[in-house]
Parts: structure tokens; C-alpha cells; sequence
């Protein structure tokens, strides 16, 4: 009935897993993983649109627009139900992308790559400007509670990293189910030939349009995570330093699964935590080499090198 | 199709390399005698703070932990290490996307003794609930923000901070312009558009209503940090034609400024003050027009009086790394010495003791004297000083001179009183002396 | 006759350029006709019109008596008409079988789903069967860009059939394909479709697939129709021989000395 | 009138760095379909080498005028060599890859230059105000301004009427172009399009370098000025229209006025007029003011 397929099987699975992991591993490794969750998901919403061909450099924007609208609503209006904070950042997010998504749906290639940074800037402008939350320092968001109950110490940071666990990982799984839909597969095709499509009798201004709505909800749920992980929000979030970042980590990943970028945050913050170590003052450097030979020996993502293992183990189960 | 296979694999990879990372990295080598301290020091290692921040305050480090350690320090810190044990330092760049996590790696699996950093006041605004949370001492040891003990973190018991917040130079550089500059009635900023830059333009036009009631401000720039190109706010400030500029640049910005807008006489037409225009006294030379009003975020560099320790900081400084120390190098010091005096009067590089004797701590640095006596003992509280640019053809060095000096209690607010309300109060319950 | 689609003085102009005018057609359910003309004579701007890919600076286009004219192209698909390309238009970095998986699709569906999945046994079943009927189902798992042109241009084909179309318009089917394999393309191409009532109108130079496969014939000259009728009335016309058919004479040499190269 | 006048001139000059600073970033992008974020590493290096170079000159107490020959001079290197080494080592292997792949390359060659100019020059600002002081000042109603800022619009002017030329009056040029249309054609032509390839990245680079190099005088060289660069350039050439030089001249001219005009009347604008331009514009023109939308053969 459900009708999982592997991917969203493994998910769900990951879930236990994850969340054991979490009391298993040292503190400070756990805490990659819950920031990479946040980040992780921003990276997954810039690469289901980039299967559609379309390259965001500023996702970042609703990333910001999920942080600030949650700590905003914890900031001033006295929410801190994480259930309601979550929905308060996807819907903002949702809503703001529903609008910007008149603007964007007609732009394709470089040109979508520079407008949705163009937004996100403008974003950065406004929140540098803006005193009341800090400018550029930005604000602290107070820790979140459950149904009313407010966890402290080391519950809390348990809670809060289940908390993260599950939302990420579930909306992997919806978001592979999405990619696997007719609108999924319009997606792919959107990539490959508008014209065809629109003589196959769909949209795709639409079918752009709700991409991006869903990418701009997966950014926010990302941006409200990372943001109660880290305490505090500043406008770097919409930076396109950052949405830069998400860009990179989504084409260094790969695009070829939906756990590929999520995989490839906590991968890439681990090697540059040990590059800063071996090397505080050039670790951009070892970063960029890394990045480099990535790309010339695997082309198709760091995902691919899992791929050719599997491929090759099963030639030899042929065998 | 759609490449939806070979997850287990996927699992199994990051489950593996997870163990791994645990395996590798998480060898917790606890030893109870403390021969040796592990110190976690953030500073900018890269990005455009670096240059002017980040790396003289990396250098103060390695040279006040080198000298700790060898025990060749003057005066009141001759003895060997923190309470006899050394310092092993363990340096990270602040510009990083996750500060947070990065510091919790530093305490939980480097298991550092304390940490001190952070130069941007984002970071400490994230930091400081955590460094709480953590239970781990933290001094900052730059970053400007009054915010951290007045709203973020009001009962403090983990985090310090060694240098006065950026009010102070502020108000003392509008101070020193009513003191010594004749007839002010207009003036105008020209501050980077972001928060220290928004917070110094408050703090200067509000102490400069509060002391000049007739000035009034004439134009205010907020050009991007790191722009560069200033071209066009020249213009602006030079067409509005304000008595008094008011800017708190640093680095690469305000040299620049210096640059273009002493080509274009707007030093000559107006007066400027530049609050942390120290950094660039060595380096411009005779291109910082003579009468230029600076500070040095505190009492640094010329700013600071003459002492033994001042003496032995300039020189060893200017051997090791051939320039002399900025003031950022000074408030580095500044928190080294500060954990050093705690340590030693406590005896002992146990956390609670540090911490206690820390607390309201007054202790001597380069720079003259440090009073822990904000945010119940654990937020500095310092004179300043203000001076005004003098470059002499005989030596080709600059110096400051007309330089005036300004006591804690006139530049800082009282305890329990924001910055701002103090401003706007008219500065209720400074003693200037 | 029953006449599904009538154009009524359609006229289009680029700038200065007249592309097409005065065109008046009538195309009746389940017929079969084909269009010939030399490169420039209006054969393809007639199908984009009608097939709203370009507006008509004037003039109408009936389907079932109601007009068209200046509807989007995704809605008079939906109302039954569809085309092929004279260059194929394909997902190249899709299977042959997601090609056509992804038409059934978006024929079937008007909302597409988001959460439930595609790919299922009978819509699987149902594309192997369309590429069994165009002979194509050995390449189903093969990616689109990897094949040969004869075979982009049945897989165009067969993605304009899958909505069952009324009328369908084929752009060219034989060009950019060897000499040999045209007839058989042709072959393939009309034996699937006579299963179906759709009506077929095909761009075709050669005379020869003319003669074998088109019972009607219109003959495109400059932007305007310079014969309509029986394929052997308008083959012999005086007019159509001079400036259709000797032009396609000539061009057909032409293209077998560069090599089938279209 | 004073502040019509003021900016004016200050968007000209504004107008003629973003030019100088851009226009390797367009000529690199339409001949080659690179998006080069490592632009701002060669920009960066123009500048450290060239404030370098008239720091060692200027220390032989010799005449400033021979620093005018210096700048341009240090760019042609930064160009030879960074651009060489880049292209040969390194692009050359990824023709023909897709268009954000190659961003991200270039992304990860920029950081590595970055770390290499720190490694070279350190960390320290290298200041090297002479040239931009030695021309002198002129007064405009009232407001000095120096002479090297016209200069660097005659700078920025020369530049772009030299590529103008080079690019449609020269046979070199024609035949680029031929490139630029079709890269296929033009090598069954017989077309030399590699060398065209490492010709036209060394020119790019060296552009890049030398927007660096003469802005070195007039400001204080420090570690990230690179970056700052490259969202400019990227903005303008958008605006523009990528690839097209008289794109990136308008994209330079709207941009410059852009943010004259907010600086004198009103300065907190100033921060996203940019990138508000560069929204507006595209919400007008999707392809940029210079590029004709171009409709896909069917």
C-alpha cells in the first residue's frame, strides 16, 4: 500500500539508527550531524532542482526566511513548541516562495542562478539594516519546547537532536517519493525539454513553479532546524556565500540519490574540521584541492563511488 | 531509474565512517595531573578580518603562550606557566559557518581547558549561551558588543570578557572632539553597514547630542563592509561639508578611506576621527593627514602610558614578527594575562578555582590596568584614550599627540545600565576625572 | 466528410517576412493526407500555428467548429491534437521507456501526483506496449541520446500518440534518415497508427512516400497552398510540378551526395 | 546641481572599475561558456603583485611616472602565468563539461589562490598610494577629485574600444566569433580553437588582473578583496547580458549610478542597490539588457 522503495525504506530505518547514534557517538560528532541534518536538507532542496536543471545560488534565502521566521516567532510573539516553529518556517518560507515563484519560474540556466541570488540579497540588505534583530549580529533563539514540556541539560540537547532527526530524514524520504511522482518525473523531463513537455499537454512554468515551493519548504524546515541547533540566526544564512556552499555540496554529493547530499554535508564539514586542524591557516586551500580532485576523478558526485561498489559487487554475485 | 538503489550501502558507509570518527578521534586521554593546559584559541585565520585581526592576535598568542611557558614574561607573571602548568594551544578559525559546533568540538573532543577568542560579535552572541551550556571558561577577548552581559547571558559564570565593550570608544572619541575640537556644529558618519559600524554611528551621535546639544548630524554613510571604494561617500561627505567625520573603519576599510579621502582633502576640509585608526599608523605613515583624531580601542599601541610590560610586549613583538602589536593584539594579550592572573592567584588550573578567582579580577596588562567589575566580575571595565595624528619627517614615524586619557567610570556605564539607556541618560553616574 | 479541423485565412509574418497567409484547410476525422513543399513554403509554420506553438497574426482555427486560435499548446493537446518533430524532441538523458513513461503519464494525468509513485506495473506494461507497437522495444532501457535518428524519430512519434489524439501532425518523419530506412519507418509509422482513428497529416519531400501513403495531398509554395486535393490531381498539377517537385527533385540529389544528411 | 554633478562623476567612476573589473569575466564566459569565479583571484592577484611591485620600486626613491608602466605590466604577468598555468593545467581537461560543474572547478581554483596570494604576501596590508597621488587633484564645483580616477575612465574606455576592435574589425576577431557561434564548425573549419581558448583566457585574466592592479593605488590590498569583486562582476555582466562587452559596459553604467545615486540620497540603500537592479532588470529583460532570447529550433 505504501509502497516504499528502498531509498525510503533505508530512511525510515535511519531514523532508530540515527537517533541511536545518538547516544552512542562522542557529543561533538553529534553535533555535525544535527547541523549537517539543517544544512543537509538546504542541499537537498538545491539538488532536486537541480534535476529539473535548475541551479539555485540562493537558497540560502529560504534558509534565513525559516530561521527568522522561527526565531522571530519565538523572539516576539513567545513561541517555543517546536512543532509550531517548524511549521511557522516552512509555511513562511512556503508562502514567500509562492510569490517569488511568479518572478523565477520564467528563468532557466545562469539567469534563474542569479536571480534567486539577487533575492536572496536583497534579503541580506533588508536584515543588515535592521536593528531591531541585531543586523548583521543577528539573535539568539531560546531552546525549544515539546507539547509543553521543557527538557534542560543534556535531556535537552538529546531531544533536540531526535527532534532534528526526524523531520530531516522523514522529509528525505517525502521528497524521494516526490521525485519518484508524475510531478517528479515532469521535473526530470523538465531538464531535458520544455517544449516537449508542454506538447505533452503539462506546464512547466507550473511544474517549475512547485518545485520551487517545495525546495523553499525543505530550505525553511532546514533553516529552522539548523537555527535551534546553533541557538541564534544572523543574515549570513541568506549570504550567497552560503548558498554558494549548498550549490557546492549538492554537485559534490551528486545528484543521484536524495541521501547523497545529506550524506555529503557531514562529509565535507568533517574533512574541513580536520583541514582546519591539520592546517588553521590554509585549510581553503586543502578544501579546494579536495574539491578539485573530486571532481576530476568523479564527476558524477561523491555518491557515485558508493554506486560503482555496488555496481561491481553485483557483477561478482552474477558470477 | 532514477537511481534509487543501493542505499544499504549508502547506511552502511556513513554508519561505518561514523564509527570511525569515533574510533580515530574521540581517544580521551583525561589526565588528572594538569602538567599541561590545553588552550582553544578562535581567532580570524582567513576572510577579511584576518589580516588586520585575526593574525596580529594569532601572533600576540604565540608570543604571550611561548613566553608563559619559558616563564620570560616581567614584572608580576614571571613564573613559569598557569600555575606552573603549560600551555598548549590549539588554534581555529572563527570563519566558519559553524562556530557553534566547532567550539563544542573544541571542548568535548579536543577537551581544552578554556577557550579564548572570538572576534566578531555574532560569534560571541552565539557563543556565550553555549560556552554556559558547556560549562567551560571562555574569554572573549575582542568582540564589541554590549549585548552579551546585558541580554543575552545576564548571570554569567563561564564567560569573561577582557576588553571594554566598543561603547566606550565611542563615547570617548565624542568626548575627545568636544574636549578639543572648537565650534562643532555639524558632523557626519561614514561606518560599514553592519552591526559594529551601525552601533559605533549610535554611540557617537548619541553621546555627541547628549555633549553638543547645537551640533547636528549632517549626512551618515553606511557603505558595505569591505567595499573598498569610497569614492562616491567622499563626495556625499564632502558636498554636506560637516565640521567633524566620524568613522569607525578598521582594517583594510579605514586605510582606504585614509587613501582616497586624504587625496581628496576631506581630512584637511573636516576633521575626522578615526576610532581604530591605530592599525594603520605603522603602515600609512605620512598619509594620515596631521590632525586626524584616533583611537586604538582602549589604550593601545601609542595610546598605551609606558610600563615594563608594555616595553617587553612592543619588543618582543616587533623582533618576532617585524611590525608593530595593533590592538588587537593588545586585547589578546589582555586575555592570556588575564587567565594567567587567575590561575596563579587561584594556585591552580582547575576550572572552579580559575573562575573564582577570576571574578572581579584587577590585573596589569600592556596596556595599563584591567578591572573585572561589570556583569558581576566577569566584563572589564578599562580607561581609554584618545589622541590626535602627528607624523614626523625627522623620524618618518607617526605619533599621536594631545592625547587625552579617560577613566573607566567616565567611558562605561554603571553596573546594571545598557549602554544605550546610559547614553541617552546623559550619562548618568559617570565620574570623569 | 466530418471535418474535425478547419483554418480560416490563417496568416502569419515574422517583421516583414509573410511565413504563411491566406491558408484555408480542412481536415476530416480519420484522414490521412500528406504535405509537401520546399524548405520555406509555410508547412512547418502551419503546424506550429495550429498547434498554438505560434500565434497566427491573424485569421482562425476551428476544431470541431469551435476556435483554437490563440490557445495554449498544453491545452490543444489536451483537446486532441498533437505532433511530431522534424527534429525529435526527447528527454536524451532518459531511457526510451521513461520517455514514453513520462507521456502516459502527463496524458493521464492533468494534476500530476506528487507523492505517489510513478512507475507501476500496468503503466509499464502499457508503454512496452506502444514501444512493441513502433518495433522499438528492444532499446526500452537504452538512453535516448545514444540511439540513431531513425529511431529519435519513432520514439518522437510514438510520445505524440500516447493521448490518443484526434489529429496528429508529423513533422518530417523520414528526414535525417537514411534512404533505405525510410520506407520502413513509414511502414512501421502507419500500421501503428491504423489501429487508432487518429488523422494524420505528414511533412514529406519524398514523392515517393507521397505516392505510397498519402491518399490527399496539399502542396505548400511561399506561405501559401498552391494545391489541395486527390494525391495523383495535385502531383500532376502544372504548377506543383514546376515549383514543388522540381525543387524536390534537385534537393533530393542534392542531400543523397552529402550523405543522407538532412 | 552640486550633488547631480557629484554623481555623475562618482558613477562614472564607479562605472569604470566595475567595467575594468568585469569585462575578462564576460570576454571568458561568451568565448568559452566559463562562469569564472576564480576572476577574483586573478583580480586579487593584479592587485597584491602590483602594490607589491611599486612598493619595491617606489623604496628606489625613483620617479612615480614609471609606475604607470609597472601596473599594467604586472597584470600582463599575473595574466601570463596564472592564466597559463590554470588553463593548461587544469581547464583544459574539463572542456566540454557541463556549465555548473565548471563553476564549482573554478570555485575551487579560487580558494586555492586565495590561500596562495596569503601564502605569498602574507596576511598584512600592502598600501600603495603613490600613483594615484602623483596625477594630482582637479576641482569640480568646489570637490576635489583626483586626476587617476579620470584616468581610470580613460583606462576603462581605451579597454573597451580596443576589444570592440579587436573583436570586429580584426580577422583574429571574426574568426573568434566563428568560435564563439559554433565550436564544431569552427574546428572542421580548421580553426585553431584551443589556441583561441588559452589566448582568450590569458586576455581574461589578464583583464581580471589589471581591474586589480589599478585599483591597488587606491586602496589598502588585504586578503579577500577578491571575493568582494566577483559578486560585483557577476551582477554586471548579468545585467548586461553575459558575454557581450557592450552588455558589461551598460551593466558597469547602470550599476555605477545604481549606487552614486543611493550614496548621496539615500546611503542605507546602498547595500542591495545592486542586487535591486539586477532584479529589476531581469524581471524586465529575463536575458539581460544585451542578449537577444534566443528560440529553440524545433
Amino acid at each position: 500500500m505504501m509502497n516504499l522503495d528502498r531509498t525510503e525504506k533505508l530512511l525510515l530505518a535511519g531514523i532508530p539508527i540515527l537517533i541511536l547514534l545518538g547516544f552512542v557517538l562522542p557529543e561533538w560528532v553529534v553535533n555535525y550531524i544535527q547541523v549537517s541534518l539543517g544544512t543537509g536538507l538546504v542541499a537537498l532542496a538545491v539538488m532536486i532542482q537541480m534535476r529539473a536543471g535548475l541551479v539555485s545560488f540562493g537558497q540560502g534565502l529560504y534558509f534565513c526566511i525559516g530561521g527568522y521566521a522561527a526565531g522571530m516567532a519565538g523572539k516576539f510573539m513567545g513561541v517555543s513548541d517546536i512543532f509550531i516553529l517548524l511549521i511557522i518556517g516552512m509555511l513562511v518560507s512556503l508562502f514567500m516562495a509562492f510569490i517569488a515563484g511568479f518572478l523565477l519560474r520564467r528563468y532557466r540556466e545562469i539567469f534563474f542562478a542569479m536571480l534567486s541570488l539577487a533575492l536572496s540579497m536583497i534579503l541580506y540588505g533588508l536584515l543588515s539594516k535592521l536593528e531591531v534583530l541585531g543586523s548583521t549580529d543577528g539573535f539568539n533563539i531560546p531552546s525549544p519546547t515539546y507539547l509543553g514540556w521543557a527538557p534542560e541539560g543534556d535531556t535537552a540537547k538529546h531531544a533536540l537532536y531526535i527532534a532534528t532527526c526526524i523531520p530531516a530524514l522523514l522529509c528525505a524520504a517525502l521528497l524521494n517519493r516526490y521525485l519518484r511522482s508524475p510531478m517528479g518525473f515532469i521535473g526530470e523531463a523538465l531538464r531535458e525539454n520544455e517544449i516537449r513537455l508542454e506538447y505533452l499537454g503539462t506546464s512547466a512554468h507550473r511544474a517549475v513553479h512547485i518545485k520551487y515551493m517545495i525546495a523553499a519548504t525543505v530550505s525553511g524546515l532546514g533553516g529552522v532546524l539548523w537555527a535551534l541547533a546553533l541557538g541564534h540566526v544572523d543574515p549570513e544564512m541568506t549570504n550567497w556565500t552560503t548558498s554558494g556552499q549548498f550549490v557546492f555540496i549538492s554537485i559534490l554529493s551528486g545528484v543521484g540519490n536524495i541521501v547523497a547530499p545529506l550524506f555529503g554535508t557531514f562529509i565535507l564539514e568533517i574533512v574541513r574540521v580536520y583541514a582546519v586542524e591539520a592546517s588553521p591557516n590554509t585549510w581553503q586551500m586543502i578544501l579546494g584541492v579536495i574539491m578539485l580532485l573530486t571532481i576530476i576523478f568523479l564527476p558524477k558526485g561523491l555518491w557515485s563511488l558508493i554506486q560503482r561498489k555496488k555496481a561491481s559487487a553485483e557483477e561478482t554475485t552474477q558470477k | 531509474m532514477f537511481q534509487d538503489r543501493l542505499l544499504k550501502k549508502g547506511l552502511l558507509a556513513s554508519v561505518m565512517a561514523s564509527a570511525f570518527v569515533v574510533s580515530a578521534f574521540s581517544s580521551s586521554a583525561v589526565a588528572e595531573d594538569k602538567k599541561e593546559v590545553k588552550l582553544g584559541v578562535v581567532t580570524f585565520l582567513s576572510g577579511g578580518a584576518a589580516g588586520p585581526f585575526g593574525i596580529p592576535a594569532r601572533n600576540a598568542a604565540e608570543l604571550l603562550i611561548d613566553a608563559i611557558n619559558k616563564g620570560q614574561l616581567p614584572g608580576a607573571y614571571s613564573s613559569v606557566g598557569l600555575a606552573g602548568a603549560q600551555i598548549a594551544p590549539i588554534f581555529v578559525d572563527e570563519n566558519s559557518k559553524q562556530k557553534v559546533a566547532d567550539y563544542k568540538k573544541l571542548v568535548q573532543k579536543d577537551e581544552v581547558d578554556a577557550v579564548i577568542g572570538y572576534i566578531s560579535s555574532g560569534s560571541c552572541k552565539a557563543i556565550a549561551p553555549v560556552a554556559e551550556e558547556e560549562k567551560k571558561l571562555t574569554v572573549f577577548f575582542d568582540c564589541g558588543t554590549s549585548q552579551v552581559f546585558e541580554d543575552i547571558i545576564t548571570s554569567p559564570k563561564y564567560v569573561f570578557r577582557t576588553s571594554a565593550h566598543a561603547t566606550m570608544d565611542n563615547v570617548a572619541a565624542a568626548r575627545y572632539v568636544v574636549d578639543t575640537v572648537k565650534d562643532v556644529s555639524t558632523y557626519s558618519g561614514i561606518n560599514q553597514n553592519y552591526a559594529f559600524g551601525q552601533d559605533s554611528w549610535r554611540d557617537f551621535s548619541g553621546s555627541m547630542k547628549v555633549l553638543k546639544e547645537s551640533a547636528k548630524s549632517v549626512s551618515e554613510q553606511f557603505p558595505k563592509v569591505f567595499a573598498g571604494q569610497y569614492g562616491a561617500e567622499i563626495s556625499a561627505l564632502l558636498t554636506k561639508k560637516p565640521d567633524i567625520v566620524h568613522s569607525s573603519f578598521w582594517g583594510g576599510d579605514m586605510e582606504a578611506l585614509v587613501i582616497q579621502g586624504g587625496g581628496r582633502q576631506l581630512f584637511s576640509r573636516s576633521k575626522v576621527v578615526l576610532t581604530g585608526g591605530e592599525t594603520g599608523i605603522e603602515r600609512l605613515g605620512s598619509q594620515i593627514p596631521d590632525g586626524t583624531i584616533i583611537g586604538a580601542r582602549g589604550p593601545n599601541g601609542p595610546l598605551a602610558e609606558d610600563s615594563a610590560l608594555n616595553d617587553w610586549f612592543v619588543k618582543a613583538y616587533v623582533d618576532r614578527f617585524k611590525s608593530l602589536p595593533t590592538y588587537p593584539s593588545y586585547h589578546m594579550a589582555q586575555a592570556i594575562l588575564g587567565v594567567k592572573s587567575a590561575a596563579d592567584k587561584a594556585n591552580s588550573t582547575d576550572q572552579a578555582a580559575t573562575i573564582e578567582a577570576f571574578k572581579g579580577l584587577e590585573f596589569e596588562v600592556p596596556s595599563g590596568k584591567i578591572s573585572m567589575n561589570l556583569a558581576g566580575g566577569h566584563q572589564a571595565t578599562q580607561g581609554t584614550a584618545f589622541g590626535t595624528y602627528k607624523f614626523d619627517k625627522a623620524s618618518g614615524k607617526g605619533t599621536l599627540v594631545n592625547i587625552k586619557r579617560y577613566n573607566a567610570a567616565c567611558v562605561n556605564p554603571p553596573e546594571g545600565m545598557k549602554s544605550l539607556e546610559w547614553i541617552e541618560s546623559g550619562f548618568k553616574g559617570a565620574v570623569c576625572k | 466528410m466530418n471535418t474535425i479541423l478547419e483554418t480560416v485565412d490563417l496568416k502569419r509574418t515574422f517583421g516583414a517576412v509573410v511565413a504563411a497567409s491566406n491558408i484555408n484547410i480542412k481536415i476530416g476525422a480519420g484522414e490521412v493526407l500528406g504535405v509537401i513543399g520546399s524548405n520555406g513554403a509555410g508547412k512547418t509554420t502551419f503546424v506550429n500555428m495550429v498547434t498554438g506553438y505560434l500565434e497566427p497574426s491573424s485569421g482562425q482555427i476551428l476544431f470541431h467548429g469551435e476556435s483554437i486560435t490563440g490557445k495554449k499548446t498544453r491545452d490543444i493537446t489536451r483537446l486532441g491534437i498533437c505532433r511530431s518533430f522534424q527534429i525529435p524532441q526527447l528527454f536524451m538523458e532518459l531511457t526510451v521507456i521513461d520517455n514514453i513513461i513520462i507521456a502516459l503519464t502527463v496524458a493521464r494525468e492533468v494534476k500530476p501526483s506528487m507523492l505517489k509513485p510513478t512507475i507501476n506495473k500496468e503503466i509499464f506494461d502499457e508503454a512496452m506496449d506502444i514501444l512493441r507497437r513502433f518495433q522499438i522495444d528492444q532499446y526500452a532501457e537504452s538512453e535516448v541520446g545514444v540511439l540513431a535518428q531513425g529511431i529519435r524519430k519513432l520514439i518522437d512519434i510514438a510520445m505524440a500518440t500516447v493521448g490518443d489524439p484526434e489529429l496528429l501532425f508529423l513533422d518530417e518523419p523520414t528526414s535525417g534518415v537514411s534512404a533505405d530506412e525510410k520506407m520502413q519507418i513509414m511502414d512501421v509509422l502507419i500500421s501503428a497508427l491504423k489501429s487508432t482513428k487518429t488523422a494524420v497529416l505528414f511533412i514529406e519531400h519524398d514523392m515517393e512516400i507521397i505516392e505510397k501513403f498519402a491518399p490527399r495531398v496539399i502542396a505548400f509554395y511561399e506561405g501559401t497552398v498552391l494545391a489541395d486535393g486527390d494525391a495523383a490531381d495535385v502531383l500532376e498539377n502544372e504548377k506543383v510540378r514546376e515549383f514543388v517537385i522540381g525543387k524536390e527533385f534537385h534537393r533530393q540529389a542534392e542531400t543523397e551526395q552529402q550523405g543522407g544528411i538532412a | 546641481m552640486l550633488t547631480a554633478v557629484a554623481i555623475l562623476i562618482d558613477g562614472l567612476g564607479f562605472a569604470a572599475w566595475l567595467f575594468l573589473s568585469s569585462v575578462g569575466l564576460t570576454l571568458i564566459y561568451g568565448v568559452m561558456r566559463i562562469l569564472n569565479i576564480a576572476h577574483g583571484g586573478f583580480y586579487a592577484l593584479g592587485a597584491y603583485s602590483s602594490a607589491w611591485a611599486i612598493g619595491l620600486y617606489m623604496q628606489t626613491g625613483s620617479s612615480v611616472a614609471f609606475t604607470y608602466l609597472l601596473i599594467p605590466l604586472m597584470a600582463i604577468v599575473v595574466g601570463l602565468v596564472a592564466g597559463l598555468i590554470i588553463e593548461r593545467g587544469i581547464l583544459r581537461f574539463m572542456y566540454g563539461r557541463d556549465e555548473v560543474l565548471m563553476v564549482l572547478v573554478t570555485y575551487a581554483i579560487f580558494l586555492i589562490l586565495e590561500d596562495a596570494t596569503k601564502l605569498i604576501w602574507g596576511t598584512e596590508s600592502l598600501v600603495a598610494y603613490q600613483p594615484a597621488y602623483y596625477l594630482g587633484n582637479i576641482e569640480i564645483f568646489g570637490i576635489p577629485y583626483t586626476v587617476y580616477k579620470f584616468a581610470l575612465i580613460g583606462l576603462a574606455v581605451l579597454c573597451g574600444a580596443v576589444l570592440w576592435w579587436g573583436l570586429n574589425r580584426t580577422t583574429t576577431g571574426k574568426l573568434l566569433l566563428v568560435v564563439i557561434e559554433d565550436r564544431e564548425v569552427s574546428s572542421a573549419l580548421g580553426i585553431n580553437v584551443t589556441l583561441f581558448f588559452s589566448a582568450t583566457f590569458v586576455i581574461g585574466t589578464t583583464l581580471g588582473a589589471l581591474g586589480g592592479a589599478v585599483t591597488a593605488p587606491q586602496i589598502s590590498v588585504v586578503p579577500g578583496i577578491g571575493a568582494e569583486v566577483i559578486v560585483m562582476a557577476f551582477a554586471v555582466i548579468v545585467i548586461g547580458g553575459m558575454g557581450s562587452i557592450g552588455g558589461a559596459i551598460i551593466g558597469a553604467i547602470f550599476v555605477g549610478f545604481a549606487r552614486a545615486v543611493s550614496v548621496h540620497l539615500y546611503p542605507p540603500a546602498e547595500l542591495f542597490s545592486i542586487y535591486l537592479v539586477m532584479a529589476a532588470v531581469l524581471a524586465i529583460k529575463p536575458y539581460g539588457l544585451f542578449s537577444l532570447a534566443q528560440g529553440r529550433k524545433i
